[in-house]
C-alpha cells in the first residue's frame, strides 16, 4: 500500500495525509498492539525509591514488582513476587515466600536478599514512598530467612502493611551496585530500569512519551496481548479527550466532568466513572493570621457554597468530615458545616473579625483548573462575609516551600490527598497528625488529641476498635474546623473500547497496570 | 529666512501648520482602513471606562460566580453564553478590555521610559556609556524576548504588575535605538550648542532641549507597538503565567477556555477574538498613523 | 508633418490640492538631425514634455486633456502602451540627469545593456543582424558583443572587461556614458536627454556635449535636450524653445533666439545665466515666483510677474507670433516678422 | 568577500561571550531558589546545602560564570535541576524540532510573500493590494495561540483532515536520526509514508507559524518594492522598453530583495523564541515547549540554554543574511 515512489508521494502529499496519518498508523499499530495512554504528567525520574506521582506510579509498577499487587473494588492485596504470605497475631511479623520463578531483566532470581536490599535503600534514601513506612520499618526489620523466603518485622503493628506494600518496589541489587556511583545509584536508577516487571522502556523523550514493550521471556505467566504501550505526555485534558474520541488514544487519565460529557455516548469510547478514595480539602492556617481564631474558621466553613464547589467539580460528592466515604470507619452521620449565613455570621461575630475586612490569600496549583474554580468559589463564598480573598497560582515546588512554616504558610492552602492504600490511616496520618507539620499534606495542624487518636487507631488491631477509634477522630477533627472539607472527585478515564480486561480500583487507577490488558 | 519673526511669517507658518494637519487628516481619512482600526480602538476605550458599568453582570467582573448556570450557550441573556463558573462570558471579555489596555499601554510606556533614559544617556555621552550601553541593548534583542519575560514573569510569580514589568523588560532596547539616534542628531544641532554653551546642566538639556524635540518619533513608535504589547500580554495569560485569578485577561480565558472547546466553543471564541480585534484595531491605526506622519513610509 | 510633432498638448496632475495644469498647449516640430534645447525653471513642466514624448507620465495622477504628439506620423497619445514599449528603446531614447541613480546598482551593467539590446533587437531584427531562428544564447552573445561595441563608441576605455563592472565602479562621467550607450544600442531616431550633464563635472560635461554631438551627427538623430542652462543650449543645440508655467513662450533657431531674446521672461533667463546658482523662484529682475498651476491667471501666466505687463496681458492668452521665420514669440509686446519696422 | 565573511565570523566570538555574560547575569538577577526547589519537598536544610554546593550555587558569583563559561566551551551547559538531565542532550533532542518547523514556515513565508508583496506594490491601491494589506495586517494581529486552536477545531476536530498535535504518530518509529528534520531524514530513508505523515504533522503547526512572517514580508516587500520604483533607473529602464514584467521579477525584485532580506533574517532569529505558543498549542516537541515546562519550574539551565542557543541562532542567521546582502548589493561586497 505504501510502496510509492518518491514522485508519487510529493505530488499525492495532501491525499496521503488522511489516509497515511489515520489509517495507516491505526494499521500499523494493530499488527503491534501497542496500547496509547494519554496523560499530562510527565516521569521525570525512574528511581523507584524516589519518584513519585502517578505518572511515575504508571512506569514503576510496570517495569517493577512489589512483594503484593493491589486489585479491586475495595483493594485487596494480591500475589506477585510474594506467591503466599503470613502475619503473625499481633500484626508485627510477616513471612512472604517469594515466587521461585521471579527474574529480573537480566536474568537473576528475585531472592530475599533483594528485598532486603531494596527496603534498606528506599529507608536510607528516605524520600518516594518512605513515608509510608516511616516508623514501622527500620533498617533491621528485613531478614531474608533463605533465598525465597523474607521475614520482616514491623517495629510496631500497623494495619495497612499489605496495602501499602505495592508500592514499595524491588530492585535488582546486581545492576544498582555495578553502578553505584556515590550517591546510591541514583543517578544510574534516574534513567535505567533494573526491576522485575513484565515490561521495560524502549523508548523515553521526555516531556513527550514514554514507550514500554514486553520483556522477552519475562517470568509473568497469562497477561493480555499487548506488544507495547505509550505513555504520551498531552497536557490540556480537552486534547487528552479528543484523542480518544478519534482513536489516537486508548486512554486517557486526566479528564475534567466536561470531558466526560462530551464524551457521552460516543461510539467506540467506554466512560469510566467511579468513587475513588481522593479528597480535596482547603486547608486553613490554624497558626498563624487570622484563621489562627476558631470561630473565624468556623465562620468561613459555615460561609462556604458548598454547591457552588460541587457544581463546578462536576463528577464528585461532597466530603462528611476528612476521611472519604466508605473507607474504613468512615462516619456518615458526622455533623459537617454547610452554607448558612446566618450560622456563618453568627460565628464572625464571636470572632475577632466580626467586621470582616481583611484579605485573606489562598494559594493554588497554577494550571489545575478545578482549584482555581474553587478558590473563586471561595473568594465568591467570602465576599458575603465582607472578607477579600488574594489567589496566587503557583508552581507546586513553591507551595510545598511555602508549607515549612506556619508564618510562610498561606491563609488557605488547597490540597488534594490521593490514597495509595485503602485504609483510613493514609489520610488521617498523612494530613492530620502532627508529625507532619511543615508538609505539604499537612502544614500546620497540630492538636494532641488528634495525634493520639491517630496513633492509637493506627496500632490498633482489632478492626471494630479501629472504626471507633476513627469515628472519634472525625469529630474531634470537625470540631477544630481546620479544613474547609471539600470533595470527592470521581475518578474519571476513557478509554476506547477495544481495550479489554481492565478492571477499575479505587486507588491509584491512573497508574493504569499494562499486564492485564489485549487490544481486540 | 531671516523673516522668520515678522507677523506675516508666522502666520504663513501657522497656516502651513494647518494645511500640514488638514493634508494629514485629510490622508487619514482617505484611508478607510485606517477610520476602522480608530473605530475599534475607540471602542475598546469606551468598553475599559465605562465596561464595567455597561455589562450586565458586573458582580462576575471581581468574581461573582453562579454554578446554576454554568456553559449556557449564547442566548439574550448571556450574549456570549457563559462559562465553567456560570459566569457572563460577555461581561468577562468587556471587562478584559481595561485588563487589555492598561497593561499594553503600561507596557509601551515604561518599555519606552527605560529606552528613553538608556537610549539618550547614550547618545548625549557618546564614547564608552554609548559603546556599553547599546551593545547591552543589542544583545538584549538578539535574545527571544517572549521567553524572556516568560521567565522573568514566572520568577516573579502571577499577576498584573508583575507581567507588564517582565514585558517591558524586554521591550526597551528598540527605544533606546530610536532615542540614541535621533539624540546624536539633534545634539549637533545649533540650539544645544547654544544651550551648552550658556552652561546648562546635562540634565537640563537633555529634558528641556532635547527630549522635548525627539517626542513624535517615540508616540509613532508606542502606538505601533500597543497591538503586539497586548498581544504579548494575552500570550503570557495564554502559556499560563499572567494574571491572578478572577482577573478577566483574555488571554487566560481563552487558555482555560481552550479545554472546552469545541463542545463550549464561546468560552474560547469570543476572548480570543476581542484579543484579535483590539490588536487588529491598534495595527490597523498604527499604520495609518505612520502612513500620515512618516512621510517617508508613504507612497 | 515634421519628424516629431506636438501639436496643443495639454496635460493635467491630480494632486492632493486639485488638478493641476501642468502643460498648457505646448506646441514643437523636431526634424531629425536638429537639436532642440528645451529650457526654463524647475518645475515649468519641460521634463514632463519629454517624458510624455514616450508616455511614461503616470496614469493617474497624469490626464492629457487636449492635442496630440506625433512620432514619425504616429499619434502617441493613441498609441497602446504595447505599441510604445516598442518605440521605448528602439525609436526613441532616454537619457536622464542623475547617471548616479539610474542605473539599476544590484546589476553588471552588461547585464543591463544586453536586455536593453535583446529587446531593441525583438522590435527591428537587424540591431543584432541574426536570422530569425536565432538561438537566445546566441542572441544574448550578439547582444553583449554589440554592448561592447557601444561602450567602445561612448568612449568607456577597455570596454570588453568593463562590461561586467558594476556601476558604482564607474566614475560619473563614465556613467552618464554607459547610460547613453544604454540608449542609443537600439539605434533610436530620437533621443530626449533629460539635463543629461547636470550632475557632471564642468570639464566631463564638455566631453558628454562633445559626444552627443558626434552621434547625432554620426546617426541623423533628433535631439530633445532638456536643461536649465543656456550655456549648454549655447554650445550644442540648433534649435531652442523657452518654457514658462507650461506653456512654450518663445522657440526658434538659437542664433535669432539668443541674439533677439524678445519676451521678458526669455530676457530675464538670459540675464541670470552669469550667475550659476539661482535658486528657484528667484530669477533675475522677476519678482514673485512660477504661478499657482491650480488656479492659473487667465491670461499670459507671467502677468503677475512681468515687469512690463500691460492690463491686457491678464486678459487672454497671447497669440504665438512669428518675429522672425521659425522664431516664435508668446507676447503682446512682440510685434510679427515684417513689421518690425514700422 | 572571504575577507569578509571571515572578518564577521571572528567577530562573533564577544557577541557570543556577552550573551553569555547577559543570560548569566538575568538568570541570577532573578528572585527564586532553584535549589531549596530542586531539593524537593522533604529536604533538610543540609541537603539543600549538599545540593547548592553540587550545582556550584556556593561559589561567588564571578567564578560561577567562570564555571558556566568554560562549561558551554567544553560542552557542559549543565543539567536540569528536576530531571538532571544534561541541558545539551536535550537541546540536540529538541532543537531540530523547532528548526524544522521555523524553516519550513520561513520557507513558506518567503515563496509566498514576496510575490505577494511585489504584486501588492505594482497593483498599488487596486484590489490585490487592499487584499494583501489587510489580509496581513490581520495576519501580524492574530494571536498565533487563537489562530492555532481555530486550525485545530477546524481542520482536526471538525475535519479530521490532520492530526491535531505532535510530530510523528507515537506508535510508529520516526525515520533514523541524520538530520533531525523528520520530513529529510524520511526522504533520506527513502520513506515515502513517513514523509506524507511528518508533513501531515507539520502542516498545521507550520501554517500557524508562518503567518505572521509572511504577512511582515508581504508588507516589507511592498514598501521596498514601492521604494524601489520610485528609483530612477526603473524610469531608464521603462524608457528604454524593457517589458514590466522584466523589470519587476529581475530589476526590481532583486534591489527589493536586499532590504526585505534583513527582516526575514531577523524574524528568523525571532521565530526561534516565538514558536513557544505554536508549540504549546501544538504539542510540538520543539525547544520552546521544553523552555516553557522549565521556566514554569523555574528549572534555569535549561531556559539558559535555550535562550543561549536562540541568541547564537540569530546572530548566525544575520551573519548568513549580510553575507548574502553581500551578494545581493554588489556595493557591500566590494568595500
Amino acid at each position: 500500500m505504501f510502496n510509492l515512489t518518491r514522485r508519487q508521494s510529493l505530488t499525492g502529499a495532501t491525499a496521503l495525509v488522511a489516509s497515511a496519518a489515520m489509517g495507516g498508523r491505526a494499521a500499523h499499530a494493530q499488527a503491534k498492539r501497542i496500547l496509547v495512554i494519554a496523560s499530562n504528567q510527565d516521569i521525570p525520574n525512574f528511581d523507584p525509591h524516589i519518584a513519585t506521582g502517578y505518572s511515575a506510579s504508571m512506569l514503576l509498577r510496570n517495569t517493577y514488582d512489589s512483594l503484593v499487587r493491589t486489585e479491586g473494588t475495595p483493594p485487596k492485596p494480591v500475589p506477585q513476587l510474594a506467591a503466599s504470605w503470613t502475619a503473625s497475631a499481633d500484626g508485627t511479623e510477616y513471612v512472604f515466600k517469594l515466587d521461585p520463578a521471579a527474574r529480573f531483566h537480566d536474568g537473576t532470581p528475585v531472592t530475599a536478599e533483594a528485598v532486603r536490599y531494596s527496603f534498606n535503600r528506599l529507608l536510607r534514601l528516605n524520600k518516594g514512598n518512605a513515608w509510608m513506612v516511616a516508623g514501622i520499618v527500620d533498617e533491621n526489620s528485613v531478614q531474608p530467612v533463605d533465598a525465597a523466603t523474607v521475614k520482616i518485622r514491623l517495629v510496631k503493628p500497623f494495619a495497612a502493611f499489605l496495602q501499602v506494600l505495592p508500592w514499595l518496589w524491588i530492585v535488582n541489587p546486581k545492576a544498582v551496585d555495578a553502578n553505584k556511583g556515590s550517591d546510591d545509584g541514583q543517578t544510574y536508577l534516574r534513567s535505567t530500569i533494573a526491576g522485575s516487571g513484565a515490561w521495560r522502556v524502549r523508548r523515553a523523550e521526555a516531556g513527550n512519551l514514554y514507550e514500554f514493550e514486553r520483556v522477552e521471556g519475562g517470568w509473568q505467566q497469562g497477561g493480555g496481548n499487548l506488544t507495547g504501550a505509550i505513555w504520551k505526555i498531552v497536557r490540556e485534558t480537552s486534547t487528552q479527550r479528543l484523542m480518544v474520541g478519534r482513536g489516537e488514544a486508548h486512554i486517557a487519565v486526566d479528564l475534567t466532568s466536561e470531558d466526560m460529557d462530551a464524551l457521552k455516548g460516543r461510539p467506540g469510547v467506554v466512560s469510566i466513572i467511579e468513587p475513588e478514595y481522593r479528597t480535596f480539602s482547603i486547608k486553613m492556617n490554624t497558626r498563624h493570621g487570622p484563621l489562627a481564631d476558631i470561630n473565624l474558621r468556623r465562620a468561613v466553613s459555615w460561609a462556604f457554597n458548598y454547591q457552588a464547589m460541587l457544581d463546578a467539580a462536576g463528577y464528585a460528592q461532597l466530603m462528611t468530615g476528612p476521611l472519604p466515604d466508605g473507607i474504613l470507619g468512615f462516619d456518615p452521620t458526622l455533623a459537617v458545616p454547610r452554607m448558612n449565613l446566618d450560622k456563618a455570621k453568627e460565628f464572625l461575630a464571636k470572632s475577632d473579625y466580626a467586621k470582616g475586612g481583611i484579605k485573606l490569600v489562598m494559594n493554588y496549583v497554577s494550571g489545575l483548573d478545578q482549584q482555581r474554580r474553587w478558590g473563586l468559589v471561595l473568594l465568591d463564598s467570602l465576599r458575603k462575609l465582607g472578607i477579600e480573598l488574594d489567589i496566587k497560582p503557583m508552581i507546586w515546588p513553591d507551595m510545598v516551600a511555602s508549607a515549612r512554616s506556619p508564618e510562610t504558610c498561606p491563609d488557605f492552602f488547597p490540597v488534594y490527598q490521593t490514597a495509595n492504600y485503602g485504609d483510613p490511616d493514609n489520610i488521617a496520618f498523612a494530613a492530620y497528625h502532627s508529625s507532619r507539620n511543615g508538609g505539604w499534606q499537612n502544614p500546620v495542624y497540630s492538636s494532641p488529641k488528634v495525634d493520639d487518636l491517630i496513633i492509637r487507631a493506627r496500632s490498633e488491631t482489632d478492626e471494630a476498635k479501629r472504626k471507633e477509634l476513627y469515628v472519634a477522630f472525625q469529630k474531634a477533627v470537625v470540631e477544630d474546623a481546620p479544613d474547609i472539607f471539600g470533595v470527592l472527585e470521581k475518578r474519571k478515564l476513557a478509554m476506547r473500547s477495544d481495550v479489554q480486561n481492565f478492571h477499575f480500583t479505587p486507588v491509584a487507577s491512573n497508574a493504569i497496570e499494562l499486564f492485564p490488558l489485549s487490544l481486540k | 529666512m531671516s523673516a522668520s519673526a515678522t507677523p506675516d511669517a508666522r502666520a504663513s507658518a501657522v497656516a502651513a501648520r494647518r494645511q500640514n494637519w488638514r493634508r494629514a487628516a485629510y490622508r487619514f481619512q482617505q484611508s478607510w482602513l485606517s477610520i476602522v482600526g480608530l473605530a475599534i480602538v475607540v471602542l475598546l476605550f469606551v468598553a475599559a471606562v465605562a465596561g464595567p458599568s455597561l455589562v450586565p453582570y458586573p458582580a462576575d467582573i471581581a468574581g461573582g460566580i453562579n454554578t446554576a448556570t454554568r456553559f449556557e450557550a449564547p442566548s439574550i441573556a448571556h450574549l456570549f453564553g457563559t462559562n465553567e463558573l456560570g459566569q457572563d462570558v460577555f461581561t468577562l471579555v468587556i471587562a478584559g478590555a481595561r485588563i487589555s489596555l492598561l497593561s499594553g499601554v503600561a507596557v509601551v510606556v515604561l518599555g519606552a521610559l527605560a529606552g528613553t533614559i538608556v537610549g539618550a544617556l547614550a547618545g548625549y555621552y557618546g564614547g564608552w556609556t554609548d559603546e556599553i550601553l547599546m551593545r547591552i541593548a543589542d544583545l538584549k534583542l538578539t535574545l527571544p524576548s517572549l521567553i524572556l519575560a516568560m521567565a522573568v514573569a514566572a520568577a516573579l510569580g502571577a499577576g498584573l504588575v508583575n507581567t507588564i514589568i517582565a514585558i517591558a523588560l524586554t521591550w526597551w532596547p528598540g527605544y533606546a535605538r530610536l532615542v540614541r539616534g535621533e539624540v546624536i542628531a539633534k545634539k549637533e544641532e545649533l540650539f544645544v550648542q547654544v544651550a551648552q554653551a550658556l552652561g546648562a546642566g546635562t540634565g537640563r538639556i537633555l529634558r528641556r532641549h532635547i527630549l522635548p524635540n525627539i517626542v513624535s518619533p517615540i508616540i509613532v513608535k508606542m502606538s505601533l507597538d500597543m497591538g503586539f504589547a497586548i498581544l504579548t500580554v494575552a500570550s503570557l495569560g495564554f502559556i499560563g503565567i499572567g494574571v491572578k485569578p478572577p482577573t478577566p485577561e483574555w488571554g487566560s480565558l481563552l487558555s482555560i477556555a481552550r479545554n472546552y472547546m469545541p463542545d463550549y466553543w464561546w468560552t474560547a471564541m469570543f476572548p480570543g477574538l476581542a484579543i484579535f480585534l483590539a490588536v487588529f484595531g491598534f495595527n490597523l491605526l498604527g499604520d495609518g498613523l505612520r502612513d500620515v506622519l512618516d512621510p517617508r513610509a508613504r507612497r | 508633418m515634421a519628424f516629431l510633432d506636438i501639436r496643443d498638448l495639454h496635460l493635467a496632475m491630480r494632486t492632493f490640492e486639485g488638478e493641476a495644469h501642468v502643460l498648457n498647449g505646448i506646441n514643437l516640430s523636431v526634424e531629425r538631425g536638429e537639436i532642440w534645447g528645451l529650457v526654463g525653471e524647475t518645475g515649468c513642466g519641460k521634463s514632463l514634455t519629454g517624458l510624455s514624448i514616450s508616455r511614461l507620465v503616470p496614469s493617474p495622477p497624469g490626464r492629457y486633456l487636449r492635442g496630440e504628439i506625433r512620432f514619425a506620423g504616429q499619434d502617441l497619445l493613441a498609441t497602446p502602451e504595447d505599441g510604445m514599449r516598442r518605440l521605448r528603446g528602439g525609436h526613441i531614447g532616454m537619457i536622464f540627469q542623475d547617471p548616479t541613480t539610474n542605473l539599476n546598482p544590484a546589476f553588471r551593467i552588461g547585464e543591463q545593456m544586453v536586455d536593453v539590446a535583446l529587446h531593441a533587437d525583438a522590435v527591428d531584427p537587424a540591431i543584432l543582424g541574426l536570422a530569425p531562428g536565432a538561438s537566445r544564447r546566441q542572441r544574448r552573445v550578439e547582444a553583449r558583443r554589440l554592448a561592447i561595441a557601444m561602450l567602445d563608441k561612448v568612449g568607456v576605455p577597455d570596454a570588453a572587461r568593463r562590461i561586467d563592472d558594476y556601476p558604482h565602479q564607474f566614475s560619473g562621467g563614465m556613467r552618464q556614458r554607459v547610460l547613453i550607450a544604454m540608449a542609443l544600442i537600439g539605434k533610436p531616431e530620437l533621443l530626449i536627454a533629460d539635463e543629461p550633464t547636470t550632475a557632471l563635472d564642468v570639464s566631463v560635461q564638455a566631453q558628454i556635449l562633445r559626444l552627443i554631438h558626434s552621434l547625432v551627427l554620426e546617426y541623423q538623430l533628433a535631439v530633445l535636450l532638456i536643461t536649465h542652462n543656456l550655456g549648454v543650449v549655447a554650445q550644442l543645440c540648433t534649435h531652442v524653445a523657452v518654457m514658462y508655467a507650461g506653456n512654450i513662450i518663445e522657440s526658434g533657431p538659437v542664433r535669432p533666439v539668443f541674439r533677439n531674446p524678445t519676451h521678458p521672461y526669455t530676457r530675464a533667463l538670459m540675464k541670470a545665466v552669469p550667475h550659476a546658482t539661482h535658486r528657484r523662484g528667484e530669477l533675475q529682475g522677476l519678482p514673485g515666483s512660477v504661478p499657482n498651476l491650480f488656479t492659473p491667471p487667465p491670461g499670459c501666466r507671467l502677468a503677475p510677474r512681468c515687469p512690463v505687463a500691460q492690463p491686457r496681458c491678464a486678459e487672454r492668452v497671447p497669440p504665438t507670433i512669428a518675429v522672425s521665420p521659425g522664431h516664435d514669440v508668446a507676447c503682446v509686446l512682440a510685434t510679427p516678422a515684417g513689421s518690425a519696422a514700422a | 568577500m572571504l575577507r569578509f565573511a571571515v572578518r564577521r565570523i571572528v567577530l562573533l566570538v564577544p557577541v557570543i561571550v556577552g550573551l553569555s555574560l547577559l543570560i548569566f547575569a538575568i538568570a541570577r538577577l532573578l528572585p527564586g531558589d532553584p535549589v531549596t526547589l530542586a531539593a524537593g519537598p522533604n529536604a533538610t536544610q543540609a541537603e539543600i546545602a549538599d545540593l547548592a554546593r553540587e550545582f556550584g550555587l556556593d561559589q561567588p558569583l564571578p567564578v560561577q560564570y567562570w564555571h558556566y563559561a568554560t562549561g558551554l566551551v567544553t560542552g557542559d551547559w549543565g543539567q536540569s535541576i528536576f530531571t538532571r538531565r544534561p541541558v545539551l542532550e536535550d537541546l540536540k533532542a529538541y532543537l531540530p524540532a523547532t528548526l524544522e518547523l521555523v524553516v519550513v514556515a520561513m520557507v513558506l513565508a518567503i515563496v509566498i510573500g514576496i510575490p505577494a508583496g511585489l504584486l501588492a506594490a505594482v497593483y498599488r491601491d487596486r484590489w490585490p493590494d487592499y487584499v494583501s494589506r489587510v489580509v496581513s495586517l490581520g495576519a501580524i494581529s492574530m494571536p498565533r495561540f487563537f489562530l492555532g486552536l481555530l486550525l485545530q477545531l477546524g481542520l482536526a476536530m471538525w475535519l479530521g483532515w490532520l492530526p491535531l498535535g505532535g510530530r510523528f504518530p507515537l506508535t510508529e518509529d520516526p525515520p533514523p536520526f541524520v538530520t533531525g528534520f523528520l520530513t529529510i531524514d524520511s526522504l533520506w530513508a527513502g520513506d515515502p509514508h513517513a514523509f506524507g505523515v511528518a508533513l501531515a504533522y507539520l502542516a498545521l503547526p507550520a501554517f500557524a507559524t508562518c503567518l505572521s512572517p509572511l504577512a511582515t514580508i508581504t508588507r516589507m516587500m511592498r514598501a521596498t518594492t514601492l521604494e524601489v520604483l520610485q528609483q530612477d533607473y526603473v524610469l531608464t529602464e521603462r524608457a528604454l522598453g524593457l517589458s514590466q514584467r522584466l523589470i519587476i521579477f529581475k530589476y526590481v525584485l532583486k534591489n527589493a530583495m536586499s532590504s526585505t532580506l534583513t527582516v526575514i533574517g531577523l524574524y528568523f532569529g525571532w521565530l526561534l523564541g516565538g514558536t513557544v505558543l505554536v508549540e504549546t498549542v501544538f504539542d510540538w516537541p520543539g525547544i520552546g515547549l521544553y523552555a516553557t515546562k522549565a521556566i514554569v519550574t523555574q528549572d534555569f539551565m535549561p531556559v539558559m540554554g535555550v535562550t543561549l542557543t536562540i541568541g547564537v541562532l540569530f546572530v548566525a542567521v544575520n551573519l548568513v543574511v549580510d553575507l548574502l546582502y553581500g551578494l545581493l548589493n554588489p556595493k557591500v561586497r566590494y568595500e
